[in-house]
């Protein structure tokens, strides 16, 4: 039968398609674990890069990544904050709330070399500050602040009205209302938010390579000027342009393996929260 | 009395370990409207969506038993689910109009199933909006959007897509729910007048409406939490079961808020 | 109601930044020079490795901060250099009177650390395909696109594909000396570009019909090969240690760490360093000639 | 919503009051500012070569000839090769996702794409110079590319990148649509291919569209992974737009141009500094275009959805 057959062929092609997404998936997961897993031990966990990347670790690289997923944090945290209290709660204009929307979404779709661009004006030449860890941790955190503001105006949408009500019959005021109701309520939307936002932001190469991070060389920093980190990314796509030792090979494998695990962990952290609330907003 | 047309045997629902309805064997003959009626969340709707197998397609539920349409069996490996539908219509409580217009909304069905050649089209569609009882309110507008017909015009709508289909059956699901009065009274003539050629199963809460319509009911009610079949026969004879059934007692004395001249004080 | 403390955390990381960059400013620039802590070190990959491994050592030693890193080649060297960005850079050309131009305040001091060549260098097939020399008129004419299947010039049946290394980098402006004289007066021409070495190699050896501009010391003769270069009289001329020392190959190039006059304090440590013998150890490890070998 | 519930006529000064809208303003004193810096720095550009900059074929910054042309034919044709092949499988894969899946299997999926959406554009950098620029140079050879390094190489790895994205938005979009609707269609007999093919997918149309667009924008915008595999080849522009062996030759982005060298070189030239953020504003508008017809696409398609349930 004509109907039967077309049913079964549909459904096996979008079935192959489904499949294609899981296959890249296992396939780039694998391609990659294959190459790199044998670059990682304690030492490579452990030691500063050497030897221009064929020996040694990536223990600053991990840390110059964390430094500035952690300054992205802090950047992001109280901007996201403001942003979607601004938008849910002290708006009343809905024509206002919208083009805020509009904003984020905007901001979301901007290209992350024009953050590094815009960046490398403002930070290295008009603050003078030259390549520096809180300029690349700023860059992050705005660049993320659509992914987390996006969660958290979610989540405040969300809440069940009675909360709110309940809170206007005990008198509150709407501040009170914000502090006591609201942000306890909808931390769990800033929390999934930043932590999608951040996996985004650890594996971003383009707003940090011309503001914040180089190749060999750096600490902790020690102040903001002039105080640049190493970092996971751009240690990736310096040594793929250039690695002169056969060595470098299995440590460049072995850094994408890690920053793989490192942005994966972050999203799956991220993931219950996240698919339960998209499920709630499609079946209420 | 004739052949049963439907026929449900041991017929249960679950959803995992939550049971919902107890097992249900029950004869719906041919022809006629046969009624089901009890509290809400019984599980008249899901038993309802049983029978065609509409079931499936919430997540979660999960059928045991046997339904047999004109003797075929309804649940088994093989089955032309599809086909099934086809045959066996439902009508929903909120009317579902399609974003097309009102000729396309009729065809919806016709259109896939491939039963009917294209140049009867016209014909079908007419003939099943006839049967509605719309065409002479639709006739002039029929490439109009459905959606700009008033509520009880849209479930005449659905109706009618249905009937073009060529169904036997038609599962009605609180069809009168979301109408106003004229509307219902619309919908109540119109299987009137289907109950001579189709068999209708009809849920509904309405008793007035049972009466009006209905050869014999079907009480589910709830007992212990879940939905059970607890009497069936015509209604008269179920108001006669008033007392020796308690949940049957409570639905009906507090469905009714006048008594149904016949009905016996319990 | 009690304040919620939610939302102390919540605003608390700002106000942290706040205070951060409030103290992080002072105490950084007493004397409100650029004074920073660490010895900064930006330029061309080439020189990179010798200098990067270097500053290891050092590191090891003396405990100090030396940051090397590799953004725009050696034309990123000299620029952050003349704006004051970094403590010394590294190039593997000499400077040009247009660099010294655009910086008309820095002082540039060339240190050499040691002589490479850039070499052209072919894929497998071009080089066994009896295409081993070429001459200064079929690179210009490869270049200007007049040429562009190796069997014109004596090589296999197969299309040109030529990668050029970028603009800015030290390899490109050596090339582009010997070719044109100058890198102002380069035609205008357009081919798909690389950047890092192991890049240049890397998509050379995965290339039929290849062609680029590579670091000598990176043509391993196994991947790539090094194409001599054959001059007006004739001459066969190898990119090889000996003949970059006498100077006889014409893309010879000095090794440069640059700094703005005399260098001082970690810099010049850091400079001692590379020019003992230590340092010309490494300089050699990486396939260059150290200082010693051009004076041979 | 929340906000309907709270009393309007009752603002009064507060910590809250006052620093949410700080750090709002913060924000979006960071979006103008950013904006401004792109228009400023760029204006010698626009002063030199005027609307030559867009439509100029040529860009030789030695001889301060910047035509941006070729670039935003680059950019356009990748992020295109990319939709198209990403498209298909991505909107196949959410009809499969939300039409034929059992809830337990999609969430299943959904996390596995969601996970693939966090891949870090360095990572696929990196497979595409070392894997796929190889593969493609091979499968290819009949066409006799010149090498692996192509607009099809950075199309295809784009593809990839942007599959996950196209397929979260589809599944969104499809999921919208009331599920009385596929019931009614299910209930009149029609197959479940029928019901996706002739309810859903018509129902999410706009919703699917603005995904497809949304992706495009994000494709565009790809830095790293397409600046290693697409050969960085300047003054590419092919004969005939409709000609589809310049895929095969090498090119360069907008994206490409801005994270390779001569952002470097350009550093503390006026005129060419100013040229690179221009080739900035251009990328600029471009996304934006794209990104406000999608969102106002998903507008339509949710404003249509509310009508119906």
């Amino acid at each position: 039968m004509k109907r039967k057959l077309i049913h079964h062929l549909f459904r096996a092609l979008t079935g192959l398609c489904a499949l294609a997404s899981c296959a890249i998936l296992a396939g780039i997961v694998a391609s990659i674990v294959m190459r790199g897993w044998s670059a990682l031990n304690w030492d490579f966990f452990t030691q500063q890069i050497a030897l221009v990347g064929a020996s040694g670790g990536i223990f600053y690289n991990v840390i110059g990544t964390l430094i500035l997923l952690a300054t992205a944090f802090v950047v992001c945290t109280p901007l996201a904050l403001g942003f979607s209290i601004v938008h849910s709660v002290y708006l009343r204009d809905s024509h206002w709330r919208g083009k805020l929307t509009l904003l984020l979404y905007l901001l979301n779709g901007v290209p992350s070399i024009l953050f590094g661009i815009v960046g490398m004006v403002i930070f290295v030449q008009v603050l003078g500050w030259g390549k520096s860890w809180l300029a690349g941790g700023i860059l992050l955190g705005l660049m993320i602040l659509p992914t987390v503001s996006v969660t958290l105006i979610e989540r405040i949408g969300s809440l069940p009205i009675k909360y709110t009500e309940a809170a206007i019959g005990l008198g509150l005021r709407k501040s009170q209302i914000i502090r006591s109701v609201i942000l306890p309520q909808s931390i769990g939307g800033l929390i999934t938010g930043l932590m999608l936002g951040l996996a985004r932001a650890a594996g971003e190469t383009a707003p940090i390579m011309f503001t914040a991070t180089i190749f060999a060389g750096a600490s902790i920093p020690g102040g903001i000027k002039e105080s640049p980190v190493l970092s996971l990314p751009y240690h990736i796509f310096i040594l793929a342009q250039d690695s002169y030792d056969p060595a470098v090979k299995a440590k460049l494998w072995g850094s994408a393996l890690v920053l793989i695990i490192l942005v994966l962990g972050l999203s799956l952290v991220a993931l219950p929260a996240r698919l339960k609330i998209h499920e709630e907003a499609n079946h209420a | 009395m004739l052949e049963p047309i439907l026929q449900t045997s041991e017929l249960s629902v679950s959803a995992g370990s939550k049971k919902i309805l107890n097992p249900v064997s029950l004869d719906i003959p041919e022809g006629g409207v046969f009624g089901i009626i009890g509290p809400s969340g019984a599980g008249k709707s899901t038993f309802l969506k049983s029978i065609n197998r509409l079931t499936e397609l919430s997540n979660g539920l999960k059928v045991s038993g046997q339904v047999y349409h004109r003797g075929d069996p309804v649940y088994g490996v093989g089955v032309d689910t599809d086909n099934l539908r086809s045959r066996i219509g439902m009508l929903f409580q909120q009317p579902v109009v399609f974003p097309c217009s009102i000729l396309a909304n009729t065809l919806f069905g016709v259109r896939h199933l491939g039963k009917v050649p294209r140049k009867e089209w016209n014909n079908v569609a007419e003939k099943a909006l006839r049967e509605a009882a719309l065409w002479e309110e639709v006739k002039d507008r029929l490439k109009k959007p459905g959606q700009q017909l008033s509520v009880g015009q849209q479930q005449r709508l659905c109706l009618a897509r249905t009937l073009a289909t060529g169904t036997d059956v038609i599962l009605m699901d609180e069809p009168t729910s979301a109408l106003d009065p004229r509307s219902t009274e619309a919908i109540e003539g119109l299987i009137l007048d289907l109950k001579e050629t189709h068999t209708i199963v009809l849920v509904t809460h309405n008793m007035r409406q049972t009466e009006r319509v209905c050869r014999t009911v079907a009480f589910i009610g709830l007992r212990d939490k879940v939905g059970t079949m607890l009497a069936t026969g015509k209604l008269t004879d179920l108001q006669t079961k008033c007392c020796e059934i308690p949940e049957l007692e409570d639905y009906l004395c507090c469905e009714l808020t006048e008594p149904i001249p016949k009905a016996k004080a319990c | 109601m009690t304040k919620s403390p939610l939302i102390l955390f919540a605003f608390l990381p700002a106000v942290f930044a706040l205070l951060l960059s409030a103290c992080g400013e002072s105490p950084e620039n007493p004397e409100g020079g650029k004074k920073v802590s660490a010895l900064k070190i930006n330029g061309s990959t080439t020189v990179n490795l010798p200098v990067a491994e270097a500053a290891e050592v050092m590191r090891e030693r003396t405990g100090k901060e030396i940051q090397v890193d590799t953004q725009g080649g050696s034309s990123g060297g000299i620029s952050m250099l003349g704006e004051g960005l970094v403590h010394l850079g590294m190039a593997s050309k000499s400077l040009s009177d247009e660099d010294r131009k655009k910086f008309p305040e820095c002082d540039f001091n060339e240190i050499q650390i040691g002589a490479d060549a850039v070499a052209l260098i072919v894929s497998k097939d071009v080089w066994s395909g009896g295409k081993t020399t070429i001459t200064k008129k079929e690179m210009a004419g490869i270049y200007e696109g007049n040429i562009t299947n190796w069997n014109q010039i004596g090589g296999p049946d197969q299309r040109i594909a030529f990668f050029n290394k970028e603009p800015g980098r030290g390899t490109w402006e050596v090339f582009a000396k010997w070719a044109y004289g100058s890198a102002g007066d380069t035609p205008q021409a357009s081919f798909p570009e690389v950047g890092g070495n192991e890049e240049t190699r890397n998509k050379v050896a995965s290339t039929r019909g290849a062609l680029s501009q590579l670091s000598a010391s990176w043509a391993d003769g196994k991947t790539v090969f090094a194409l001599s270069v054959k001059t007006e009289d004739g001459k066969l001329i190898k990119p090889s240690g000996e003949n970059i020392a006498t100077g006889a190959y014409p893309m010879s190039r000095p090794l440069f760490v640059l700094s703005d006059g005399d260098p001082s304090g970690d810099a010049r440590e850091m400079i001692n360093f590379l020019l003992s013998i230590e340092g010309q150890k490494i300089v050699r490890k990486h396939g260059y000639l150290a200082l010693a070998d051009l004076s041979k | 919503m929340t906000r309907s519930a709270l009393n309007p006529s009752c603002r009064r000064w507060s910590i809250t009051l006052i620093l949410s809208w700080l750090f709002t303003g913060v924000a979006l004193a960071a979006v103008v500012g950013g904006l401004g810096l792109l228009l400023i720095e760029s204006a010698p550009a626009w002063k030199h070569s005027g609307f030559e900059f867009v439509i100029g074929k040529k860009w030789f910054f030695r001889q301060s000839e910047f035509g941006a042309a070729p670039m935003i034919y680059g950019s356009i044709i990748v992020a295109i090769l990319a939709m198209i092949l990403a498209a298909p499988v991505g909107i196949g894969a959410a009809i499969f996702g939300v039409e034929y899946l059992p809830r337990k299997w999609r969430l299943g999926l959904k996390v596995t794409v969601e996970l693939l959406a966090g891949i870090p554009s360095v990572v696929y950098g990196l497979l595409g110079i070392l894997l796929l620029r190889n593969w493609i140079y091979e499968v290819f050879q009949d066409f006799d590319p010149l090498s692996g390094d192509t607009l099809l190489t950075a199309g295809v790895l784009l593809g990839l990148m942007i599959l996950p994205t196209i397929m979260t938005l589809a599944d969104d979009a499809l999921r919208g649509v009331p599920g009385t609707l596929r019931l009614a269609a299910r209930g009149l007999g029609l197959t479940a291919t029928e019901t996706a093919l002739h309810v859903s997918v018509p129902q999410a149309f706009p919703g699917l569209l603005a995904a497809v667009l949304l992706a495009l924008g994000r494709a565009m915008g790809e830095t790293i992974a397409v600046f290693l595999v697409i050969g960085r080849q300047d003054n590419q522009w092919p004969s005939s737009i409709l000609s589809l062996k310049p895929l095969l030759e090498s090119g360069q982005t907008l994206t490409s141009k801005l994270g390779g060298s001569e952002t470097n070189i350009a550093y503390g030239q006026p005129l060419h500094w100013g040229a690179i953020m221009g080739l900035g504003l251009v990328l600029l508008s471009l996304v934006v275009i794209i990104t406000l017809t999608g969102a106002w696409l998903q507008r339509i398609s949710f404003r249509q959805h509310q009508q119906h349930s």
